[in-house]
């Protein structure tokens, strides 16, 4: 009898993060002759995605995974799941605090985390002193909210002399963040350091500023290292970013969750490494495939 | 929209394409999926379809008119972030379950407030309703944002998201919700004088005015209507998710445009009704449904779509060409 | 004498509202902030709103032609997925080639679609909005693409370049709005268009081939798609799957703006320009006084609503509409 | 206004005084003021664009006048909408349909007005028996329950005149009601008004046709130019002065005509037919030569001007144009050929309101009115001009949209542009309706100038007199085929009419 598990992510194919995730995540299970999975997407939308977990319920699954198109929507029904019967394993970004009790376990990275290590990478290329402005992700999205406060918290605690005189969103889009910077290059004549809320959009910004003359006084960093942040990082144009690879965080959900399944002992917050890579160490890592 | 006119069952298929269309694909899903055929999948489709169905329903009467309302997921998104935010207010914590009323009926006061004021401006200014709602679709995000500061709302109280899932004996209590929502709108259509009136106004606007029908007001009215519905339909989805995002509802306007005119209703107003309405967002509800139990890669579900609009709108085409001695224009 | 310049004034504004409220528009900004009518914020400006502003051309004869094309932004996504991937693949030429007939073949299935098989262009051009996006999906396999030798490729031009200190993406859009406004104002091809807008019956009886000018006008507006998607890829050196999501609101409220009707037959090519220039500005001028992102939407709803409402407010003669 | 008020019983129902209303650019109603009495017809004349249907727009709520005032049954009242209008008694029957096609014929006839029951529900019983005796009372051999888009223009033009009938109505305004009736049709409309009449109501006439005014009329008031012209008695006044007064000139409308020099053949058709609509159509027409097409509404004299016009395809038959067979596969293609159709419904098939009027007339040819890839400015203004003259018509500026014009002046742009193409074949189906009788005649000579230069020409027209004084040839149709042909000697009323009520068929056409 195999295990049967479905997972419903959040919006495939916004992003190669995402479609490297449900890639290797079908690999991974293709590779267990144990399971059977049923892969759904959200596209991004929070009904969408209850929908799809009351339909996987109808289709009595043993357990459900979840990348939470928003964290705190789905808590309810996370909780219907649960009561349900069906244990739930929530992957990449977490829900909120409310729904903690309802799941089996989380697995995946700490965006919190990582918008913290970006903030200590900023003080550190900043020697602790400048002006910045900051490119977020996707307004009303779990994880952009997550790595901006992140950010915004650990840089007032580590080196409050580093300010954020502007954020404006990016959409998780280059187009959109490279126009974005190129208005705040009109609009502040000294800027320091960037910090995009991925690679994608930091690449944005570095594109801006490079039309504009300006790349070679500001510091980027991104997040969720993309191949082009890796690649910008070789040629010494970028300076950092957050090492996060989608096989490692698909495979934790799919591990993660058969373990609960066969009911192995899990713990509730099952963290992968999300590790900081700049020009110096990048050498240790392989460029992303995304 | 000849009510008296009997008319063959093969002729009414002719007239509305989409019950027939819905058999097809029932029957198809029956056959290809396991888990389609049974009853808490059907009430899982209804509970879905209740949402984008609710505000098919006022759309359908402003379309009628000859109007559009682009506003309505930002307004779904509006409702639902009142609805839950106001019932968590510290103001009504010893309220207990009733807590939740302050919260719906904000809700609905605001959808209907802007849907009165979308039909406020169409009906003064004399601006088409497309730009009119065109702008509010992004304005009326902008206040959801401005008043959730980008955050999600969750509801403490676990008795709302309950109602969300409860059901009336075998009937999910949003579905059923749903369904008298639809008998209700239909009854007005099809046997009020407002409802009359709404053909009249978008079938010849200057014949209307010139009857003494006061287009304006009327107008306005059925603004009210979607408006209201739309935020009905917020409350009830934010009930099944017993929470609220800012980015609720985004691109409704076009799941719920799709299925009103799926359903038959024109464009330029004047004809359309709820019935067909009601197989339009079935339709699409049983095809999301069905490719999701199907597992049909999120890629193709869009081209699927798109494809299976378009082929509806060519059938409808074909069963409603008048022979060959049509003019050829 | 007052009462005189004010009755001029309105004449003005039933002509050329828009060019004045655009007008009113960068003194109101230029007064908050110093920097807004720097050469340099100009230019960022209307580089920025190239992308959208050659759609919105191509859009604009569409809409004259009595029709929506709601597909352009994913178009656009599938035109500059394909643009930066074939790069890479088969050079920076034959991709352009390739791109360009690609995105005509989309244009030429809602030209199909609406012209000759007479279906409504909302729902045909929505449909088509969500195949298209599945089709760029499937493509790309729903990985981002990237221009690997971004600095050394000719292809950098198109987005990065310059002409005698002009950014080229605004050499192109002015050139783009210069061709069609010709077209339009000028020649029977043009005239064909508004007839068919205005009235298709009459259109037909009075010889017009009605399909074909449908027809073409989606190919001009897939055409657009094409350059702008060139634009954007050279400028990016990269694309993402959904870059272009949400661009069909975009340039249809600049195009609105800009006063052309969407019952067909009427509008004009360069207030279309004036109308992408205007969001364009709203967005940067609101960004620049240090506004919420958000806010912006709220002012972009005031003023289409405003604009459009004075538009034909002073084509009527008086302020509110008589409905009773 | 005062409460006091007590109508006299001498003080008529409607009076107007002073009345201005500008467009821009045109001045269309220059202090008109006159009145209509209960219990009269006042027929109002003047010529396309004199003023007239602006002037009942005014009285009906639609327009607000810049200046002036209204008096009904000697009150002072002012008209700020149609509901209003309605409210005291007024009822205007529009120059143009204006009707809901997609409701029933009872809905529309109560429009705005639908009977309630509790719930604001829809009294169907009383709609459906009021409506049918409205029906009954005009004689409509259609049901109440009929949706509107299904019938004929003509029996449109009956439900639009049954609203009248809805209220008891102070003064009931008919703009050109008689523009698409038949015959029958008119007697039975004719028969309404007199009872309207006999029961008190004042009534206005507006219409182009000389013999339904005297029928008809009490008195009769001319607008020439937006300015009042005079107020005439019928019993004291002929033809000959109210046109004078209308058109600043006299006509001779007796006047006959030149034998026609008929050459070759031009166009021939055999045994044409298209489904139901029209069944074996064969006729010939010659270069030089007028054919008049006559039939009842309905007859499907329309549907063979569009199947020769490329719009539709016939399941049978053949079409020759100088002894050769030709397929005509659209419009684009039969004007290529030299054929040209003015159609039948200006507004929506002859004319692009919203485009001004020099590009209306030169839309069929803009293509060859080039310079290297542009239209050339000067080739369409000078043929704008041509026309604008040779059918005075009345417009400020060519830059003018068409939708401004009046009713008589868009026909006239739509003919401009036909006769612009300089067709072989010229097809003109109902070419006066709604023109003023001045102009019909020199339209009515124009077509007999363009028959002597050699066109071949055919007239449908649902007007015997206008059949009769342009054909050379009649041709009588019925139910979708032709009954007889007649020549000019021998035709007479009595055996046209024969001939398009099935009575008496000749199959020799
Ligand atoms: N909405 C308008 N805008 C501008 N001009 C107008 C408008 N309506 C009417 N006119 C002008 O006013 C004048 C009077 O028009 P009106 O329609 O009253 O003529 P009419 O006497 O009814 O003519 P007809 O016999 O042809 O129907 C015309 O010159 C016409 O062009
Ligand atoms: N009694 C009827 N019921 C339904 N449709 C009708 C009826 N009479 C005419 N029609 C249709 O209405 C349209 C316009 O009608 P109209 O009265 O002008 O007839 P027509 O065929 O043009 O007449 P004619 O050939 O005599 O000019 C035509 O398409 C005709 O087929
Ligand atoms: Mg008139
Ligand atoms: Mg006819």
């Amino acid at each position: 009898e195999k295990i049967k598990i479905g997972i419903t992510q959040n919006n495939v194919g916004v992003d190669s993060y995402q479609t490297t995730y449900e890639k290797a995540f079908k690999a991974a299970a293709a590779a267990d002759p144990n399971v059977d999975v049923v892969v759904l997407d959200a596209g991004g939308d929070v009904a969408r995605q209850i929908a799809q977990i009351q339909d996987l319920t109808q289709q009595k699954v043993q357990a459900i995974i979840i990348w939470p198109t928003n964290g705190k929507a789905v808590v309810p029904a996370v909780r219907k799941a649960h009561e349900a019967g069906i244990p739930v394993v929530i992957t990449n970004s977490n829900i909120a605090k409310e729904g903690m009790p309802y799941i089996a376990a989380f697995s995946g990275p700490n965006n919190i985390e990582q918008g913290k290590e970006a903030a200590d990478m900023m003080c550190k290329a900043l020697n602790n002193k400048g002006d910045i402005v900051q490119i977020a992700g996707k307004p009303g999205y779990t994880t952009a909210i997550e790595r901006e406060k992140g950010f915004e918290d650990e840089l007032a605690k580590a080196c409050p002399e580093v300010k954020i005189m502007d954020t404006q969103p990016g959409d998780w889009n280059r187009e959109k963040s490279q126009r974005v910077m190129e208005d705040f290059l009109v609009k502040y004549p000294k800027i320091d350091g960037v910090y995009a809320a991925d690679d994608n959009m930091g690449v944005g910004a570095l594109n801006a500023a490079k039309a504009a003359g300006r790349a070679k006084d500001i510091k980027f960093i991104g997040a969720t290292n993309f191949a082009v942040g890796y690649e910008a990082m070789a040629k010494g144009e970028y300076y950092g970013s957050v090492y996060q690879s989608p096989v490692d965080d698909a495979e934790n959900a799919l591990k993660t969750a058969i373990d609960v399944v066969e009911g192995k002992k899990v713990p509730k917050m099952n963290y992968f490494k999300t590790p900081e890579i700049t020009q110096e160490n990048m050498k240790q890592f392989t460029k992303p495939v995304f | 929209m000849s009510h008296s006119v009997l008319k063959s069952p093969l002729g009414w298929l002719a007239g509305n394409p989409i019950w027939g269309f819905i058999a097809l694909i029932f029957i198809f899903f029956s056959f290809a999926n396991p888990y389609f055929f049974a009853l808490q999948n059907f009430q899982n489709i209804l509970v879905q379809t209740s949402t984008i169905g609710v505000i098919a329903l006022g759309m359908t009467l402003v379309m009628i008119n000859g109007n559009i309302d682009l506003s309505v997921g930002a307004v779904v998104a509006l409702a639902a972030s009142l609805c839950v935010d106001i019932q968590g207010w510290s103001l009504f914590a010893d309220w207990g379950n009733w807590a939740i009323l302050p919260g719906v009926v904000a809700a609905l006061l605001a959808g209907t407030a802007l849907g009165a004021l979308n039909g406020l401006i169409v009906w003064k200014t004399g601006v088409d309703a497309f730009i009119v709602t065109l702008g509010a679709m992004l304005g009326v995000r902008g206040l959801v944002f401005v008043y959730t500061k980008e955050q999600s709302f969750f509801a403490m109280n676990f008795s709302f998201s309950d109602f969300g899932s409860s059901s009336i004996g075998p009937i999910p209590t949003l579905a059923a919700l749903f369904l008298i929502c639809t008998a209700i709108v239909h009854f007005v259509l099809s046997r009020t004088v407002h409802g009359r009136n709404t053909y009249a106004v978008g079938g010849n606007r200057s014949a209307a005015v010139n009857a003494g029908i006061r287009v304006g007001p009327h107008m306005m009215i059925n603004f009210m209507i979607v408006g209201f519905l739309a935020a009905l339909a917020g409350v009830t989805l934010s009930s099944q998710m017993g929470a609220a995002t800012p980015n609720l509802g985004t691109n409704y306007e076009l799941w719920v445009i799709t299925s009103v005119v799926l359903g038959g209703t024109k464009l330029k107003g004047g004809a359309g009704t709820i019935t067909g309405t009601l197989g339009g967002v079935l339709a699409i509800g049983i095809l999301r449904n069905g490719m999701n139990l199907m597992q049909v890669p999120a890629f193709y579900v869009l081209v699927i779509l798109g494809s299976i609009l378009i082929a509806v709108l060519l059938l409808d085409k074909q069963l409603n060409r008048k022979g060959k001695e049509e003019l050829r224009l | 004498m007052a009462h005189s310049g004010l009755k001029s004034f309105a004449g003005l504004m039933a002509r050329q509202g828009i060019l004045v409220a655009f007008v009113l528009f960068l003194i109101a900004f230029s007064v908050f902030s110093d920097r807004f009518l720097s050469a340099e914020n100009i230019f960022s400006v209307v580089r920025s709103s190239a992308i959208i502003g050659v759609m919105a051309l191509g859009v604009t004869v569409v809409v004259i032609g009595g029709n929506l094309d709601l597909s352009v932004g994913s178009m656009l996504s599938f035109s500059t997925v394909l643009v930066v991937d074939l790069h890479d693949k088969i050079g920076p030429g034959p991709a352009i080639v390739v791109t360009v007939l690609a995105t005509l073949c989309l244009g030429a299935i809602n030209g199909l679609l609406v012209g000759v098989a007479r279906l409504n262009s909302l729902i045909v051009t929505l449909g088509m909005l969500s195949a298209i996006q599945g089709l760029t999906l499937i493509y790309s396999g729903g990985k981002n693409v990237d221009i690997v030798h971004q600095d050394t490729t000719w292809f950098k031009i198109f987005g990065r370049g310059y002409i005698a200190d002009i950014p080229v993406p605004i050499v192109i859009f002015a050139i783009c709005a210069i061709v069609l406004h010709v077209v339009m104002a000028y020649t029977p091809f043009g005239r064909r268009i508004y007839a068919t807008g205005g009235n298709p019956t009459a259109a037909v009886f009075s010889g017009i081939r009605r399909s074909r000018v449908v027809f073409a006008t989606y190919l001009i507006s897939a055409l657009t798609v094409a350059i702008a998607a060139i634009v954007l890829g050279s400028r990016v050196m990269g694309s993402q799957n959904n870059v272009g999501q949400g661009y069909e609101l975009q340039v249809l409220a600049g195009v609105i703006l800009g006063g052309t009707s969407l019952l067909g037959g009427s509008g004009t090519i360069w207030k279309s320009v004036i109308g992408v220039l205007i969001l364009g500005f709203i967005q940067n001028g609101l960004l620049l006084l240090g506004f919420e992102y958000y806010v912006q939407w709220l002012v972009t709803w005031v003023v289409i609503i405003l604009a459009v409402w004075l538009d034909i407010a002073a084509k009527r003669g008086r302020l509110l509409s008589p409905i009773a | 206004m005062s409460a006091s008020h007590i109508p006299q019983p001498d003080t008529p129902a409607l009076r107007l005084e002073g009345i201005v209303k500008t467009f821009p650019g045109v001045r269309a109603l220059d202090d008109v003021g006159f009145d209509v009495r209960a219990g009269e017809v006042h027929a109002l004349l003047g010529e396309n664009g004199a003023g007239k249907s602006t002037l009942m727009k005014v009285l009906a709520g639609m327009y607000e006048p810049d200046e002036g005032s209204i008096y009904i049954e000697g009150e002072a009242v002012t008209m700020r909408s149609p509901l209003e209008a309605k409210a005291r008694g007024v009822v205007l029957i529009h120059q143009e349909l204006s009707l809901a096609e997609e409701m029933s014929v009872a809905e529309n006839i109560y429009l705005g007005e639908l009977p309630r029951k509790s719930l604001g529900r829809v009294d169907w019983k009383t709609l459906h028996s009021n409506a049918q005796a409205i029906l009954d009372r005009l004689k409509c051999g259609f049901d109440s329950k009929r949706q509107v888009g299904t019938l004929s223009i003509a029996n449109q033009q009956m439900v639009e005149i049954a609203r009248a009938l809805t209220v008891e109505a102070k003064v009931v305004v008919f703009d050109e009601p008689t523009a698409s009736l038949t015959d029958a049709e008119k007697v039975v409309l004719f028969d309404i008004i007199n009872d309207l009449k006999a029961r008190g109501a004042g009534i206005v006439y507006i219409s182009h046709r000389m013999d339904e005014i005297f029928t008809l009329a009490d008195r009769i008031s001319v607008l020439r130019d937006g300015g009042y012209r005079g107020t005439l008695i019928k019993s004291e006044t002929n033809e000959d002065e109210v046109i004078q007064l209308m058109i600043g000139r006299a006509l001779d409308l007796t006047r006959r005509r030149a034998a026609a020099k008929t050459g070759k053949v031009a166009l021939q058709v055999e045994g044409l037919s298209c489904g139901k609509l029209f069944e074996d159509v064969s006729f010939e027409l010659r270069e030089g030569e007028v054919l008049g097409f006559y039939g009842l509404v309905g007859a499907g004299r329309t549907e063979i001007a569009e199947t020769l016009f490329g719009l539709r395809k016939p399941s049978a038959g053949r079409i020759l144009i100088d002894g050769t067979e030709v397929e005509i596969s659209s419009p684009a293609d039969a004007i290529k050929k030299g054929i040209s159709l003015v159609p039948e419904s200006r507004k929506e098939q002859g004319l692009v309101l919203g485009m001004n009027c020099r590009d209306n007339i030169t839309l069929p040819q803009v293509g060859d009115l080039t310079k290297g890839p542009f239209v050339s400015d000067g080739a369409e203004i000078a043929i704008f001009d041509r026309y604008y003259e040779a059918l005075k018509i009345k417009t400020p500026s060519w830059r003018q949209a068409v939708g401004n014009l009046s009713g008589g002046n868009q026909q006239k742009i739509v003919i401009g542009k036909w006769l612009a193409m300089n067709p072989r074949i010229l097809i003109v189906d109902e070419p006066t309706r709604g023109i003023d009788v001045g102009s019909k005649s020199e339209i009515h000579d124009l077509i007999r100038t363009l028959a002597g230069e050699g066109y071949a020409v055919i007239v449908i027209s649902s007007e015997m007199p206008e059949v009769m004084h342009v054909s050379d040839r009649i041709v009588a149709m019925f139910h979708g085929r032709i009954m007889r042909s007649f020549t000019t000697e021998e035709v007479t009323e009595d055996n046209l009419v024969a001939a398009i009520s099935g009575i008496e068929t000749d199959k020799v056409a």
